[in-house]
């Protein structure tokens, strides 16, 4: 179950994800998607490059690793992946933010199989995995836990009554990554609330510390090994990444947040990553398409006019 | 009854621009954010006054508390984040360093209810009017459409203390057409009737002037009332409608826990009246992810339920 | 009727080393402090079970967040703070985490209301049971004395789900002289009456009971419900209460807004009674530095002055 | 009214100051010793060594320098000072700690004349302060906020919060103190949850940190004139403290965060500063009391069964 793709195919994997990740997104006029874009090298590498271990068919198993995504509203990005690992037919990608849906637009624990805790609101995601390591140590357990966090998120003072206590109780089973794409919702993190030397703030903390280029694939996964290592200690990845990664016109502007793409600006998201898949060396992204027909697709790539 | 044309039912429209009009008017005044800029339309208030605009980012409670020490300081400070967040992430900073200390500190809470929409039960607060009403010193106040938040803006620029001010997203329509007078603990009857009192607040004040419609078609005649201060009450004119329409029936965009509907049962039961009381809101569960239309038929929140169940009540 | 020899008056005398008895029978409870463990008595349970015991130190927020995810692993938390803090510093983190979550979390709310006497009103919590009431999912229970305590605490080993568990600091004298039978949504009648109903919880239903000895020596003959459960409430108790009693009076260590008494109020303006409620309380305003004593009296909180204000009403 | 005393004075008036808080506490039968006399030479620097600003006749100037006592159990050191300095009669400090009183175990602005906000709940003084900080610099305002923490109260997630803040507005008139006592209520900071290194957290959160003796009222106010000097960032001083200090029994022991003293106790308390008073070079400590008459001190120095 702890399923490890090599780097090649680690990056088809995660262009295949991007490209589902905006028609569904796209599909649903609805969903985060700067900041679910920015991570989805960073889950990417935790699902399919041999560090997550889950079991789709067993989702409850309790010695199963756990991922929190503090950041809530990027739940888009781990939706496409659960669905590409079986916890759901692809097909129910299609109802991500319909009403009452079972991907509504925060994770929610209670309505999807393979999320781990309800989040939204923004830091409490973090304690929650601080409880849960706790508990896999009372337990002797041998089960990892990730959290994912936005880099504003950071500027809420949970995060730092957590951080402290995960460094006492020394939560070496915890490993949090901050996807540090410098935008919040106002504009750039530094403007808003500025987050200052982030690697000194956790190293105070008592944390070990990485960082990385977020959208290498390598990179991420070689820190993630080091910090499986790291004894004694919670471990955070700071991993630098670009807010609406890979859409040219998302790409480090605040208000795709949370904006709903024209149907033109939905053609040409899915273009241009077809066009990386394509410099990646890669064919074809269109037959990666988890959820969607030929003709669902063609109308939002725009082909059905053609 | 309203005249709807051009005014706009998104809350950031009238109160962004309006601030900057009342920053020029009132030089104490403050507006602090909690990266919430956009939902709160302050972006204009920060333009214009740089030096009077905090925002302090994804950080709640140091908002509240610190908008606090700014109010001892002699400024009267607009604070916001949804309403979720501004009530219950900064719960204690809201009630000890604003109401305990007395400051004037209007904490305006945003995307109220279900107006939250799809950012679903993280997001949609059905408890602030509830944890608000239970502090002392705490005014809590929500318009019924965006005259109203006009008025209610207004008279906030010149009252000095703790207020909890609840913003919807957005209206489902007009009530007024022209700015109303408002004031602390006074409700307005927007509709005389004999049979049955709606008693209403916020984007439910809209939902149970169409219900009095629906009810009159059913030879119902439903007194309408206003309630924009939710605290302090308006006790007499509950009191007053108990006694002559018997059946009082209360509308929110909130739980049924501990908001309008609790404020107006305690109201009749101290007054040992029989009237019956029905409260109308949520029924005591999270939102969910869906539309504001799609919540409010789940919560029986729509003119044809609310009539439905008013009819079914007095047959 | 209850005999208090022997038995401590103080909650955590009672609860700690229940703790951990309890912590033996039960492996998967976990105990959570804020640097209140003397508060909560629970340095025994941290001795015997050093790995089941959780201090956060003076951060309520992750306590409780962090106490939802041991929850979400299989563990039983009883997590504490004094009342405000729990309810108030942590508010998001409750309804959130351990309500939306539905974790099985026991959030401990010690030193309440007036109890928490002179640390004064940053301390003294008014308005925890309103807050906790409103919040969809979460049960609010109260015990009148040290046994009944017992009874909760047991009862709590085994339930599954999120709680408000309110202690006061000590009781004023035991009402019970042995544990009772504890159940959610239950109340107990513990004196029988036909002129008025008085319904109290905590350390309210020992004055409750005081007052109808008072009431008594003036002919007037009342009935005393103990209701525990404050959510969910005993509705039926309250209705039938009413219509053979009339006056119906709340007695709670808590604001009149949101508590007991409002949750009386919802059921009975609901039921269209026409039974008088009136609620005893803190009077919606903050907690002073004053002894329990003194603070019971100037909030109306003793049996000669309810009894006092219930002879008048029947006069 | 910006009083400045000599340090031989400066020493002379901590000590009358200890002394009287003794008494008061001893009076009264409460408070809360062990985090009033740690910062007992900490306020006697802010108030008496030239520092704060501010006039008991006009306790509401608004232009005065604010003092923020976070820790807002330490009031009672705050009370000595203030009835010393003028701000109500000394005879007040009977009164602290009974029914209602006007010296409330936790400072009370509505109450007390010279308290600038009300706390007790702890974290919420620092962002007010932040909030008085931000103000000033609106109004272009001279006046300095002074904010006393504890180290028990850094656990909060608020002062992170708070600190962010702080330093994003550049508030260089914002002066923290953290009572760095090493211990809370249920023992050792460093065992319940350790804070770690605080000069590596508060630079890291964009602060100037001094660090001091917080027992020595030259270390403290030479610190406080460096973080005078220090523009464009709010600046901390972390004032290494003894809880309970002075009287050798409460010293380092978390049980005296808020017992009450006995008869004997009391007794021992006052005599172990009238000996250090002594050891001083001064004489008479006796005569420094503010509040009470020659057989009220009898009573509590035992001397009244002589
Ligand atoms: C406690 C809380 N406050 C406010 C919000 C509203 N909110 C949602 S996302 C967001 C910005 C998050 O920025 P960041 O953490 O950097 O995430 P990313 O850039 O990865 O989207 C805000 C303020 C929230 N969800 N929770
Ligand atoms: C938010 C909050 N949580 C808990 C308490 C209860 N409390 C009062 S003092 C204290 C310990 C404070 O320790 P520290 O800050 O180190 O102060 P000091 O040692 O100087 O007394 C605690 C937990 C409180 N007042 N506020
Ligand atoms: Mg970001
Ligand atoms: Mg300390």
């Amino acid at each position: 179950m702890n399923e490890k793709l090599e780097f090649g195919m680690l990056r088809k994997k995660a262009e295949e994800l991007r490209y589902n990740l905006i028609a569904m997104m796209d599909y649903a006029g609805s969903g985060h998607p700067g900041g679910s874009l920015s991570s989805v090298e960073i889950l990417t590498a935790i699902y399919y490059g041999g560090f997550l271990n889950a079991d789709a068919n067993d989702p409850q198993n309790p010695a199963r690793d756990r991922l929190i995504m503090s950041k809530g509203h990027a739940s888009p990005t781990q939706y496409v992946i659960l669905a590409d690992k079986g916890y759901y037919p692809k097909e129910t990608l299609k109802v991500f933010d319909v009403d009452n849906s079972m991907l509504p637009k925060h994770c929610n624990r209670k309505l999807t199989p393979g999320i781990d805790a309800s989040t939204g609101a923004l830091g409490q995601g973090m304690s929650m995995a601080v409880g849960m390591a706790m508990a896999g140590k009372m337990d002797d357990a041998s089960y990892k836990t990730y959290c994912l966090l936005g880099d504003g998120e950071c500027q809420s003072g949970e995060i730092w009554e957590a951080a402290m206590s995960a460094a006492k109780y020394k939560l070496d089973n915890l490993q949090v990554i901050v996807d540090n794409n410098g935008l919040q919702i106002d504009g750039r993190s530094d403007d808003i609330m500025p987050l200052g030397d982030q690697r000194a703030k956790w190293e105070a903390f008592g944390w070990n510390v990485e960082t990385c280029n977020g959208h290498s694939l390598e990179e991420i996964s070689a820190a993630l090994e080091r910090m499986g290592k790291a004894a004694d200690k919670p471990s955070v990845l700071i991993a630098d990444t670009i807010k609406g990664k890979g859409v040219s016109f998302m790409e480090n502007d605040a208000d795709w947040h949370s904006r709903k793409m024209t149907k033109d600006e939905g053609v040409q998201a899915l273009a241009e990553i077809t066009e990386s898949y394509k410099a990646y060396g890669f064919e074809n992204i269109e037959a990666s398409i988890m959820f969607l027909d030929e003709k669902e697709l063609a109308q939002l790539t725009g082909k059905e006019s053609v | 009854m309203a005249d709807t044309k051009g005014r706009s039912l998104v809350s950031k429209d009238i109160f962004g621009p309006l601030m900057v009009e009342l920053g020029h008017q009132y030089p104490n005044i403050v507006v602090c954010d909690t990266d919430l800029m956009r939902c709160f339309g302050t972006k204009g208030f920060m333009k214009e006054f740089p030096k009077r605009h905090i925002n302090f980012g994804i950080a709640e409670q140091n908002c509240m508390a610190a908008s606090a020490g700014m109010a001892l300081c002699g400024k009267n400070v607009f604070s916001s984040s949804f309403a979720n967040f501004a009530t219950k992430r900064a719960c204690d900073q809201v009630s000890i360093s604003v109401c305990y200390n007395h400051a004037n500190v209007k904490v305006c809470g945003l995307y109220a209810g279900l107006t939250a929409e799809k950012n679903g039960g993280t997001h949609i607060g059905v408890e602030d009017v509830a944890i608000m009403r239970s502090f002392p010193d705490m005014a809590v106040v929500e318009a019924a459409d965006t005259y109203e938040l006009e008025a209610i803006t207004r008279y906030m620029a010149e009252y000095d203390g703790p207020v909890y001010f609840r913003q919807p997203k957005m209206y489902l329509r007009n009530v007024y057409d022209s700015v109303p007078s408002f004031e602390l603990g006074r409700s307005v009857e927007l509709k005389n009737g004999r049979d049955v009192t709606l008693i209403a607040c916020g984007i439910a004040t809209g939902i149970a002037l169409d219900a009095a419609d629906v009810l009159k078609e059913n030879g119902i005649e439903a007194r309408v009332i206003n309630m924009p201060s939710i605290k302090p009450i308006d006790a007499e004119a509950i009191i007053k409608a108990a006694a002559q329409t018997g059946l009082i029936v209360t509308i929110e965009n909130h739980s049924t826990v501990g908001g309008l509907g609790s404020a107006a049962a305690e109201v009749l039961a101290e007054n040992g009246s029989d009237a019956k009381l029905i409260r109308m809101g949520i029924k005591d569960h999270f939102g969910v992810t869906a539309s504001l239309a799609y919540q409010l038929k789940q919560n029986g929140l729509t003119k044809e339920i609310i009539a439905g169940e008013i009819s079914s009540c007095l047959r």
